[in-house]
């Protein structure tokens, strides 16, 4: 057991390590080297992930601290270096490192038109980010998290940007740093607070079962922790693209597209997902906040949802999708139903990550073009990325037996039993869901090809780099709902919750969430599906045989399509204000007031010295010959002071 | 008794200074000589054999030639600048000899003598001040000739010598380190009966080896008298004797560069495999130093060899490159090597511990 | 491009590898090979003491020639001093008066026979030139001389020894030459 | 009189006249010279103090860097005596009044010093490199890593006033 | 030897310093005469490390050593100084062709 935990921080460590070979020899290394360098360490710490995740599976496993030094230790306050293996963190290691591998192989061959240093930047960049978000989930508190989040910040910023040449990707990589920025800052005075009121900010002082500082203190709903849990939910909500902080995320597609799908999709966005996971006990301690997750969480599921629909670039309407799937997640653990959040988590890891990969395949065979309008009729060059796609849009889509499924209706089934409204708007946003994914699909794959002779060419399949991780992602989609599959189903039921009760068990106690019963679950259940097929059904048909429209959109649609003018809204009441009120103060209080200030004093003693100046007569012989007369004259008097 | 001096170690100094001058002189004949036969062998030739057998006696007949050589002293120039320029090339020469131990010590007369002239503690500080003079005989020949060639022989010589002179004194702080003494005799001391300091510094021996090249003004790194550039560099003007002077001086510096390299890297007069202080004990304190002093001799002579054989085999540098060598590697690399050094002293002191 | 000889050695230009960098390798293998020159066979030798055997068309100082009766050749018909391309010949001709019979061989004789060596490009024009044999081409070199009037010489320095008087010296001056009485350069 | 106080005298009438000879000279490759030698003769001092660390400093840093480089941007500029051209004869007098003055002003002013006839002690151990350096990298090793600062900064404003201002030769 | 007679010592090579750098217009020399005085304060202050070395020191021995780190300091100050200096100095021979310190004065008006 102690060897295993030994070699923990090399599952951080070895991103680390390829990310500083590949930076540091960018110019040196060759392109397939650094493939090798950049995917290979990916590769060890997914495996030993795959050990730590063995043994942390074993019955009775005690979650292991292992410190390494003392990070900060100033007064009373002790933060040390350590990680923390427990069920939370061993399942987010090994979807990171396992899509993140998948990702970094499936890189090597799309971006392989990149010159050999920008390719190599570009890994080196894909390393940075596994590492921090290793360090943010292995960490052991609060701030060796907030370390982790803020390096996920910057890589998100680095690979977004990462054409730095293109100006409005610049400005989208500027959008999603500042927006992390807003949400970073939630949480860094969550963190303050937090200190401020326990005195540590260890996850195992904090929600230790027996003695932890939270659980002695009794008072539910206590100002501290509403305040505490609603600072850490905006930083959650910076880093997961909730309403209103949602807006970098859309932007961020500028980013090569597997970056999409790691950052913007599988990892980094579920970083404020894993965040109020792993503080579930505060949440659970402030209903009100939880109401406030809840709301949020399902208004972004539907906004964006209602976004998603008439998008036509192919990366947005995924980009849209995210947003709204992460809605999902919040409302889940809005809730309470944590398990169900972490659950969606892992299944929208696949099937995301599935469908951004397959839309970059899509992007690459088309040569850049993004537009679904100018695509169609693909499904017959491009097979694998078809099918494999399709199992992603069934996955999305909520369809049993597929991932998706299991984990959305776990969701939905904790929102119908804490409130059936929620559980109705929820299955809304569900059904708008599989509209937009067939939408998306349809338009995608069937009906005539609508782009130039030239891309039709120039259409094929891609490289078994490419399709490799699409299949192995489409298979994963396919069987990761298993690990979920709800009790009324199946004997033996919910083996995931089963594994993650250690860390939720907790706040279960407190809820103590009523049970739906199963005939209840069975009608939910169909209903959903039912409705689901119809709805995908229709989409299908709508779309398969779309012809390219000239016609501006108008109305509602014309509003959907300009993203509810959130974009506009926010240029009118917040960006616009704070420019003028800089401008103010540059014009008038920098101007006059320090200006005059400053110049004041400048001028008084610009007067002085040009009175003074005449002594400098820039004759080098006169100063030496003034010190010496100086000194005789310093002497003299010590002569004659006596 | 005005003076207050032991007059026996007075002599005993006085008839040590005078054996390591004039035997410095003549060694610094012979390796004129040797220069030309181990050019001639090197290059399939057979070298000066006229004079005497195998041409022994060559050095000699160059001496008298250049003493029977007109003596020109060029117009325009500063006469006493002229003059004591190849006398300060002598004279640093000739300096460093003072602080190299040749041998033990004998017993004669009943004393105790230490083959030593001077054994001061910052023997190697006293070495690097000498050698730092040296540079005044080229640039003040150079300038007071009046003649352009001269005077870009003397720039080059003078920037050459201060950029190698860095190098130098940065490898030798890592044997320093090593070592914990700037005593020439005690670090000969170190490394008799144990392993000598070239395997413990094999970097800063390699550093220390161009730089001496340099600081000799040897090929490749002779461009202060490159002759195909500057006609004959600092010393176009000088003819004769003080031209003599030059030359002397450069093989001078090449015997005692040798030397001092020998002691510092490869034991001085420690005699390999062989357990000298026994061999004292055995056969006598005398026949002990001779001994020693035989073997200390023989490596000077490899290393007067080495000189040779590099000088013929390899090309002369360009200037920049001798400049890139001297400012953008040798002292990199020294200063790694003292990094590196320092770092494994702190382990060794920690018992290998990490 | 099509090399025309066999001979052309591609030179890499391709940046020097690390090791090719370091410079130490080649220059470790640049003294090694001068060290292995010191075991080589030396190509030159003790020049007084031993001697390369001359090549048979090498052409060394004139020498003016007798016959086997110790009679100079030479009938200054001046020739030679047409054909000299350097112009380093001068003569001078006289009539043998009787009684000289023994000591020139035509009637006419050369009084003074000058050639500069400063000037003179040992093509043995001259030689070829010459109807009576009378001046051919030897295997000896200038030796140095500290004056350039040295250099001149006169028909006591050019004449071959008297075959009768000394015959060693004669022997010797003529050279390998004296298997082929005829010369090299009256073959044609 | 003891060989040290013959050595003492020898080396301060060297030490001033070598002096004299820097102001004096004509050409500044004598004053160049003359100053090498004041460095000898200080460094002869130091070596009677048993200051055998300083001394031998004193020639590498002074005679053997410090002036390399005097002589090296002298001979760059191969001044003659004849650049400098001739200064007012009443300011040269001024200059040399006041520099007597100044002499016998802090002459006088240290005569009235009570311990002026402490004699100094030689023989010591403490100008040994031994005990400079322990001082050195104990108690002044700030100092120290500032001082390689100075250097640093030192090379880098003598390498960016020294380089040529390549837009001006453009010109 | 007394302390006295280094005082004179150096003293009167700080004066010849400072009367050549008054009377001398080459820049290189009066560059020099600085460095002058310089050697004659460094001389100076081994002296003194040397002065009480019987009373005060022998309790406190690094007050003697201090001195001599003071000049082992100065050593480097005028190091890093005459490289700047002679740097500037090449710069105005470069500029104005004259190393007269009378036209350095640029920096007047």
């Amino acid at each position: 057991m102690r060897n295993t935990f030994d070699l923990v921080y090399l599952i951080p460590l070895l991103p680390l390590i390829g990310f500083l070979i590949n930076g540091l020899a960018r110019n040196v290394l060759s392109r397939s080297l650094v493939s090798i360098i950049g995917s290979g360490v990916i590769l060890l710490s997914f495996l030993l992930s795959v050990v730590v995740f063995l043994t942390v599976r074993h019955e009775g496993f005690v979650p292991q601290i292992i410190s390494y030094f003392d990070f900060i230790n100033v007064g009373k306050i002790k933060v040390s270096f350590a990680f923390q293996v427990d069920q939370l963190s061993s399942l987010f290691l090994l979807i990171i490192t396992g899509v993140g591998f998948l990702i970094h192989v499936y890189s090597t061959s799309y971006m392989k038109e990149e010159s050999s240093p920008h390719f190599a930047r570009y890994f080196s960049y894909l390393n940075l980010f596994v590492f921090s978000m290793l360090l943010l989930v292995l960490g052991a508190n609060y701030v060796i998290m907030f370390i982790g989040w803020e390096g996920v910040g910057l890589c998100s910023y680095l690979l977004i940007g990462y054409w730095f040449k293109n100006t409005s990707y610049n400005n989208a990589a500027k959008k999603a740093f500042i927006m992390n920025r807003i949400g970073d800052l939630g949480f860094l005075l969550g963190i303050f607070w937090m200190i401020n009121a326990f005195g540590s900010v260890s996850f195992h002082d904090l929600f230790n079962d027996e003695n932890g500082i939270i659980t002695s203190i009794s008072g539910l709903n206590s100002h501290t922790m509403v305040g505490i849990t609603l600072l850490l939910f905006v930083g959650a909500i910076g880093k997961s693209a909730q309403i209103p902080l949602y807006t970098w995320l859309p932007d961020a597609m500028a980013g090569p597209t597997p970056v999409s799908a790691l950052i913007h999709a599988a990892t980094m966005v579920t970083a404020g997902i894993y965040m109020i996971a792993r503080s579930n006990v505060m949440y659970t301690l402030a209903p009100t906040t939880m109401t406030v997750v809840a709301i949020v969480g399902l208004a972004t599921a539907i906004f964006a949802a209602t976004i998603a629909l008439k998008q036509n670039d192919i990366k947005k309407v995924l980009a849209y999708s995210t947003v709204s799937q992460l809605g999902y997640m919040f409302l889940g653990l809005g809730v309470g139903a944590y398990t169900g959040a972490v659950f969606h988590v892992m299944t929208h890891a696949f099937f995301k990550a599935l469908l951004f990969l397959g839309a970059g395949s899509v992007i690459h065979a088309m040569g850049g073009e993004q537009d679904i309008r100018k695509m169609g009729g693909l499904s017959k060059h491009m097979r694998i990325t078809y099918i494999t796609f399709f199992i992603g849009c069934i996955a999305i889509a909520g369809i049993p037996p597929f991932s998706g499924f299991f984990s959305k209706d776990e969701i939905l089934a904790g929102a119908f039993a804490n409130n059936p409204v929620l559980y109705v708007i929820g299955l809304g946003g569900a059904l708008l869901t599989a509209f937009y994914m067939f939408r998306l699909l349809a338009m995608t794959f069937m009906g005539k090809f609508r782009g130039t002779e030239e891309q039709l060419h120039h259409v094929h399949e891609s490289p078994s780099a490419i399709t490799i991780p699409l299949i192995i992602l489409a298979f994963l989609s396919i069987v990761g709902g298993l690990v979920g599959v709800p009790e009324y189903l199946m004997n033996g039921g919910h083996r995931l919750a089963e594994f993650l009760n250690p860390i939720f068990s907790h706040s279960n106690a407190i809820l103590a969430t009523h049970e739906i019963p199963h005939q209840t679950e069975w009608i939910l259940t169909g209903v959903s599906t039912i409705l689901i097929l119809i709805v995908s059904v229709w989409a299908w048909k709508k779309y398969k045989n779309y012809q390219t429209e000239t016609a501006e959109e108008t109305g509602f649609a014309k509003v959907l399509q300009n993203k509810w003018y959130v974009d506009e809204v926010y240029d009118a009441i917040i960006v616009k204000p704070l420019k003028s009120l800089s401008l103010f103060l540059n014009n008038v209080i920098e101007k006059s007031g320090i200006d005059g200030l400053v110049n004041g004093v400048g001028r008084g003693i610009n007067y002085g010295s040009r009175q003074v100046r005449l002594l400098q007569n820039g004759q080098v012989g006169a100063y030496i010959l003034m010190m010496v007369i100086g000194t005789i004259v310093l002497f003299i008097i010590q002569i004659f002071a006596k | 008794m005005i003076l207050a001096i032991d007059w026996m170690v007075f002599i005993e100094k006085l008839v040590l200074i005078i054996a390591v001058v004039s035997g410095s002189l003549v060694i610094a004949m012979y390796s004129t000589y040797m220069e030309r036969k181990v050019a001639a062998v090197l290059q399939d030739r057979r070298g000066p054999n006229r004079a005497g057998p195998f041409g022994i006696l060559q050095p000699l007949a160059d001496g008298l030639k250049l003493f029977f050589k007109e003596e020109i002293i060029p117009n325009f120039s500063s006469k006493f600048l002229f003059i004591l320029g190849p006398c300060l090339a002598m004279l640093t020469a000739m300096m460093v000899g003072a602080v190299i131990p040749w041998g033990n010590k004998v017993n004669l007369f009943g004393r105790d003598i230490s083959l030593q002239i001077a054994d001061v503690n910052i023997g190697i500080l006293y070495v690097f001040g000498v050698v730092s003079m040296g540079v005044y005989g080229i640039m003040i020949g150079g300038w007071a000739s009046n003649n352009k060639f001269s005077l870009f022989g003397a720039m080059r010589a003078a920037s050459q010598i201060i950029s190698y002179e860095l190098a130098m004194g940065l490898s030798l702080i890592a044997l320093l380190m090593v070592t914990g003494t700037l005593s020439l005799k005690d670090m000969v001391g170190g490394q008799m009966d144990h392993w000598w300091n070239i395997f413990k510094q094999p970097l800063g021996f390699l550093i220390f080896l161009i730089c001496a090249f340099a600081e000799c003004n040897r090929t490749p790194f002779d461009l202060a008298e490159a002759e195909n550039e500057l006609v004959g560099g600092y010393h176009t003007e000088y003819s004769s004797m003080k031209l003599g002077f030059y030359l002397f001086a450069e093989y001078i510096n090449m015997f005692l560069s040798s030397a001092v390299m020998v002691s510092l890297f490869f034991g001085g007069y420690d005699i390999p495999f062989v357990n000298d202080m026994h061999l004292a004990q055995n056969i006598g304190t005398n026949w002990a130093a001779i001994l020693q002093g035989l073997c200390l001799f023989g490596k000077i002579v490899f290393f007067l060899f080495l000189f040779m054989w590099v000088r013929w085999t390899i090309p002369r540098f360009r200037y920049d490159q001798l400049m890139n060598l001297g400012w953008k590697i040798l002292i990199p690399l020294a200063l790694f090597n003292m990094v590196i050094t320092g770092g494994l002293i702190l382990l060794k002191q920690n018992h290998w511990h990490f | 491009m099509q090399a025309l000889t066999n001979k052309v050695e591609v030179v890499s230009r391709e940046p020097l590898t690390f090791w090719e960098r370091m410079y130490l390798p080649a220059i470790l293998k640049g003294m090694a090979i001068t060290f292995s020159h010191m075991f080589k066979k030396k190509p030159t030798i003790n020049y007084p003491e031993k001697k390369r055997p001359f090549s048979p068309v090498f052409r060394g100082l004139q020498i003016l020639n007798r016959d086997e009766e110790g009679r100079e050749k030479c009938t200054a018909c001046g020739l030679c001093a047409v054909a000299c391309p350097a112009e380093a010949i001068t003569m001078e001709a006289a009539e043998r008066q009787p009684g000289e019979e023994h000591l020139y061989k035509e009637e006419k004789y050369a009084a003074k026979y000058e050639i500069n060596m400063l000037r003179c490009i040992f093509c043995g024009f001259c030689e070829e030139a010459c109807p009576k044999d009378a001046i051919y081409l030897s295997e000896t070199f200038a030796p140095s001389n500290f004056q350039r009037k040295g250099f001149i010489y006169g028909k006591d320095d050019l004449l071959i020894p008297d075959p009768i008087k000394e015959p060693e010296a004669f022997a010797k001056a003529r050279g390998s030459r004296a298997a082929h009485p005829e010369g090299h350069g009256n073959e044609h | 009189m003891e060989v040290t106080e013959i050595l003492f005298w020898f080396l301060s009438v060297l030490a001033i006249a070598a002096a004299a000879g820097v102001v004096l000279s004509k050409s500044p490759i004598y004053s160049v010279l003359c100053l090498i030698v004041v460095f000898f003769a200080i460094s002869g001092h130091y070596v009677l103090m048993n200051a055998q660390f300083l001394a031998i400093v004193n020639i590498i840093v002074y005679a053997g860097a410090i002036m390399v480089l005097f002589l090296f941007v002298v001979m760059l500029m191969n001044l003659n005596a004849d650049a400098e051209p001739p200064k007012n004869v009443y300011l040269k007098f001024a200059g040399v009044i006041s520099g007597m003055c100044l002499m016998v002003v802090i002459i006088s002013a240290l005569a009235q010093s009570y311990d002026i006839k402490v004699p100094i002690t030689k023989g010591s151990s403490i100008g040994l490199i031994k005990n400079l350096g322990n001082t050195l990298f104990t108690t002044y090793v700030i100092p120290f890593e500032i001082s390689s600062v100075l250097f640093l900064s030192a090379i880098v404003g003598a390498v960016v006033i020294g380089k040529k201002d390549e837009q001006k030769a453009n010109l | 030897m007394e302390i006295k007679w280094y005082i004179f010592l150096s003293v009167a090579l700080f004066c010849i310093g400072v009367i050549g750098a008054l009377t001398r217009r080459n820049a290189i020399i009066v560059f020099m005469c600085i460095e002058l005085m310089l050697n004659s304060v460094n001389l100076l202050l081994v002296a003194f490390s040397k002065m009480h070395l019987s009373g005060i020191a022998a309790k406190a021995p690094a007050l003697a050593t201090d001195a001599q780190l003071f000049v082992f300091f100065i050593m480097v100050v005028a190091a890093a100084e005459v490289s700047v200096g002679l740097a500037i100095i090449v710069m105005m021979y470069r500029n104005t062709h004259s190393v007269d310190i009378n036209f350095l004065n640029r920096l007047k008006n």
